[in-house]
């Protein structure tokens, strides 16, 4: 009734697949993948669930989408994938690697509130070395810096109450 | 039993999962409750289950839960006749259960002289060794200011272990490995201690490597009579944060179960204790024990001996503060073996961060033998101010083994989406060959961290691959809005198309 | 235990909470399952927790679980080894059963000639007599025609009850008071009957006014060794479906318990029977009993004996299955006691009419003492086509009145949105005195029925009418775009506008 | 900060109440009823619940909205309400007396399966007596007519599957 191809990207974009997906029905699927054709009965159940059935065997598989990305929740296993279409897979530009190079800033990755600046500004910080301490939920966490380097600017003060992505610091 | 102190309106100085537990037993006696919560717990389970509500102050537990006088002031606004403490919290300070006791309400708990005998952890190692049971080495006493601390911690030699004096619970907790480290450990323990406790004294213990951690639950009433209920195996720890206990331990047979009951139970007549308490002592490979310190409140996990013994472990606490009797030890008859997950919000993938958030999902499983505690529900905003735990989970079965399988298969049906959780984190410890062997200790968590965070299933990939293609399938689909004409399944994006298949949410 | 015939792979020929519960059992026992559904079930909660499954037939039962054509071609289609019926649809017919075995499958249950023998009810009932145990009144066999049925009727005495000689459950099941009544009575059971069970035929009893419904839990190995477990009471009945189980049963003392075992035991013998059967007897005001049929299956009421034994009847019966041994008679030792409701898909406050559809919102409480067995999530669609059973619920405490108390606090704890349910005239049957007295019968739920189906309580009207006018003004208010500018929350209509109330969904 | 007043319609019109709803900041209000006020703290928890703090008093309380009319389940009771603000209530007719009189439609208020007809097309039926029965989960329930009458029409046959609200039979 339908197709598409599409590629996914695995490992951060490292590895890449490519799936074509062929409406038979609603709901009924056959997906080819690594030269195999697989029938798939495909069910939303509720936020985010997905019951799949590949043959007779069965799945319940959570999607849980994040921007382009799609963490897929299966069994005891998570799997971080990208789908991108054909016409927007052969857009893409290769994947450049990602590394911590120049200014870097280091943000909460949890909200919290802020119970300790180990490094202030001006000091030299070595790579996985803490910077700051954030207290949530009664455990402390260090932000650690990702890279040698010196304290830039200390964006927050100690009691002070950060939200999940604000900016705490930046290590030069 | 004559009931001494009619107690008719309980307020529990409390919130999340232990809070919900303690309203359940007050329900379930008829006795009316009142809850207390912070700004950020106005949302919160407690606070619908309870008869009455009172608010006491700002998200932070120190400007709320840890404020005594918010709390004295919500039970006499409310006409509330006792008080339970719960765990964490105000449960361990003296002042706070004299305050209550001086405004005329029954605290449902020991006396504040046993509370400050067993809370000063080092009076209590004192009392034990005169009674001849050994306990670990370390500081006499709290000790006052860092430098004093760091002699000390020479003098018993590294590793040791910092403490929170008034703690338990692994907050405040931190094991310093050599004298450089001390000064940042010493001020994050007093900082989380305070946090905690509202105290931030720490005393200090020799670090045992690789000892078993159990505790023996005692039950003591004002008529001179103690029992114990036999242990709880705790040495699944991360960061000193219990994750596992089971009842019963794997290393302790009727002969050591005794050993340690008639200790615990030397420990809380040396204190005149009153209620629940419990008794945690290190065990070494030889299965020679130690007196670590008494902790004079309910435990976390004291559902493992609820499950083995049959007893509520509440309703007992409210009858003794009523003045009513403990069973006779032979009346304490264990069935079975009970194992207990706590599912925290954290992620372990990312350095087990913690994950507060809203729940857009949940589904926590059931079936034979499993018991759920949760404080949480499908639309609750997980706080960031307070403890991680979202819900305990115990698995009870006729045997060891299949009290392990069952919870192992009660995880993979647990459904939390919104926020992160350790689900996964504890299916690996509970499937693990030292833990299913019995044969682990304290160390475990450190030992087999890298085996205990899986990476992903090889095998499980093309599964994830079809899934995620197929939605996205299924999203170009419905943008093309083929959908669009024949939906007839009014706020559904899955809508179906044919007869047979009208009760289909395809995909 | 000696297996002899290995087990690796079960299908279950069932759906809904049953096949749930038994995919849970074998999932900690490491058997691999298979699921079957309807065109209606693609979305149940058994098809997604079973390692596979296999579509076999459209919505209504007849055309896809009742036909066991379908459910063998599945099992040769995933190469189970062995089928577990569940209860209901084909778990009582004999050719099924014969058919597994034909098949190569182990046939998890008694022998076919043992369903045959009890399952021809009449047959069963002139054993019984043969044995010395007393019996209802009714026909020798099941009855061809109607004109022969109202003459057997007559000469019995009316009141009569319709019975499905392959029944079971309540399906088919009439209580017929005049002859004028029995035509239009004999097509529904026969209907009714064919529906459920695929075998319309119907035989009649005596009906007994206000008798207790006491059943005895008996298993059975291939070895001769044949136990009992103990009595479940089941009077709370309406339109013959029970809706409240509890053990022990409020009548029954030790050496009644014992003489009612033995009887059990002994039609279990008579029968040569191997697996989980139950034994129902009738108990009269003078505490006589009368053997009334033998159920050649698992009962829905189970988990009331596994809470009060500790053991996993599933479990048992895939041991047994397997080759394996019964315990020791004197090994089963009972502790406690069991109540369980069933929540229907019901709406009492409409003449108890079914209400299929979306469960668009579900908590079902947890806590001490409490077990949940459902089939059910948020989100799924509940269809007409069958049984409306959601779920099962049972509380477990050491006396009967905490064990009632404890149901009633879960019970107010319950949350189905999107559908109707019992649940209030669970808790109004639980609380009602002539229940907690114990002294019921089968006749509770009609002597009761106007105080069973309480109107609003007045003193709440105010709070009714208090959340009304606070949600119409809300609504009101949000319309008037107030809310509109300073909304942050997406997704969010209950926004919040400050930072210490930046958690709060308020109303 | 914003205010209201309401009537509420109770026992189908029979019965009303007038309430003033006042909005004293986010979540909090004053309703006055029966001449008490109260301070009320709302907030909504999921699909439908609120919980409402009434001075210190705690419901947990579902609002089930059907078309006008709200039911509003309060621990073992259930409230229908109709909640009219004030303009639309001084409009509002006087309720009129509801009758089975004149020609009734017979709908099934259940979905299911038509397992029998008990009156066909021309015989007489009294109140109470049943005209068809519709089978919904494995039980069987009659539909009944609401008046003396004769049935004038079946709409349906044994053993067609019908929806909630199908035209199953009309009395004359």
């Amino acid at each position: 009734m339908s197709a598409g191809t599409y590629v996914a990207l695995l490992d951060g974009g490292k590895r890449e697949e490519s799936l074509r997906v062929e409406r038979i029905a609603p709901g009924l699927y056959e997906v080819t993948l690594r030269g195999v054709t697989h029938r798939v009965d495909a069910f939303r159940q509720d936020h985010g669930t997905v019951s799949l059935l590949v043959g007779t065997e069965s799945y319940s598989v959570q999607l849980d989408e994040r921007g382009n990305g799609v963490r897929v929740h299966l069994r005891d296993s998570v799997f971080p994938v990208e789908i991108l279409d054909e016409r927007r897979a052969r857009m893409r530009r290769p994947p450049g690697k990602l590394t911590a190079e120049g200014r870097v800033a280091l943000t909460a990755r949890v909200p919290g509130r802020v119970v300790g600046i180990l490094r202030p500004p001006g000091e030299a910080v070595r790579e996985d070395e803490g910077v700051l301490v954030i207290e949530s939920m009664g455990m402390e966490n260090e932000v650690k810096s990702p890279k040698d380097g010196k304290v830039a600017e200390i964006g927050v003060e100690v009691g002070q109450s950060v939200e999940c992505g604000a900016l705490l610091a930046i290590v030069d | 039993m004559p009931e001494r102190r009619p107690i008719q309106k309980i307020l529990v100085a409390n919130r999340g999962e232990i809070a919900v537990r303690i309203l359940r037993t007050c329900r379930e006696m008829g006795i009316r409750t009142v809850a207390v919560f912070s700004d950020a717990d106005r949302g919160a389970l407690h606070v619908r289950l309870a008869d009455e509500a009172v608010h006491v102050g700002a998200g932070p537990a120190r400007e709320s839960y840890l404020l005594p006088e918010r709390i004295l002031a919500a039970a006499d606004r409310t006409g509330a006749d006792a008080i339970h403490p719960g765990y964490g919290f105000l449960s361990e300070r003296a002042d706070f259960n004299r305050a209550c006791r001086a405004a005329g309400l029954t605290y449902i708990g020991p006396l504040p002289e046993s509370q400050e005998a067993m809370g000063v952890k080092t009076s209590a190692r004192r009392r034990m060794q005169g009674a001849g049971v050994p306990v670990v080495p370390g500081s006499d006493g709290p000790i006052a200011d860092e430098a004093a601390a760091v002699a000390e911690a020479e003098r018993i030699g590294f590793p040791v272990m910092l403490k929170a004096a008034a703690g338990g619970g692994g907050k405040g907790m931190k094991r310093c490995d050599r004298a450089a480290d001390f000064p940042k450990l010493w001020q994050a323990a007093r900082r989380e201690s305070a946090s905690a406790f509202g105290d931030d004294r720490i005393y200090l213990e020799k670090f045992l490597d690789g000892p078993r951690h159990v505790e023996v639950q005692v039950f003591a009433d004002e008529h001179g009579n103690v029992v114990h209920m036999g242990e709880r195996e705790c040495s699944v720890q991360r960061r000193h944060q219990k994750i596992v206990e089971e009842s019963p331990s794997p290393v302790v047979d009727e002969p050591l179960r005794a050993a340690m009951g008639k200790v615990a139970v030397e420990a809380a007549r040396a204190v005149g204790y009153v209620g629940a308490g419990t008794v945690e002592l290190l065990v070494d490979a030889s299965r020679n024990f130690f007196f670590l310190e008494m902790n004079t409140r309910l435990q976390v996990e004291h559902p493992v001996t609820e499950m083995v013994t049959g007893i509520d472990l509440v309703r007992l606490q409210i009858e003794v503060a009523r003045g009513g009797r403990v069973p006779a030890q032979d009346e304490i008859v264990r069935r079975g073996h009970a194992v207990e997950v706590r599912l925290y919000a954290e992620d372990p993938a990312r350095g087990f961060l913690p994950s507060p958030g809203k729940i857009t999902y949940l589904r926590i499983p059931g079936g034979p033998g499993l018991r759920d505690d949760s404080g949480i529900y499908a639309g609750w905003v997980v706080p960031s101010h307070y403890d991680p735990m979202l819900c305990r989970l115990v698995a009870w079965a006729p045997t060891r083994p299949q009290a392990i399988d069952r919870m192992l298969r009660a995880l993979a049906e647990v459904h939390v989406h919104g926020i992160a959780t350790n689900v996964h984190y504890l299916r690996a410890v509970l499937d693990h060959p030292a833990f299913r062997s019995g044969a682990y200790d304290t160390g475990f968590c450190t030992a087999f961290a890298k085996e205990l965070l899986k990476p992903p299933d090889p095998a499980l990939e093309p599964i994830a691959l079809i899934a995620a293609a197929v939605a996205a399938h299924r999203r170009d689909h419905e943008r093309a809005g083929e959908f669009a004409t024949r939906a007839h399944a009014p706020g559904s994006t899955w809508a179906s198309a044919g007869r047979t298949r009208a009760m289909r949410g395809e995909a």
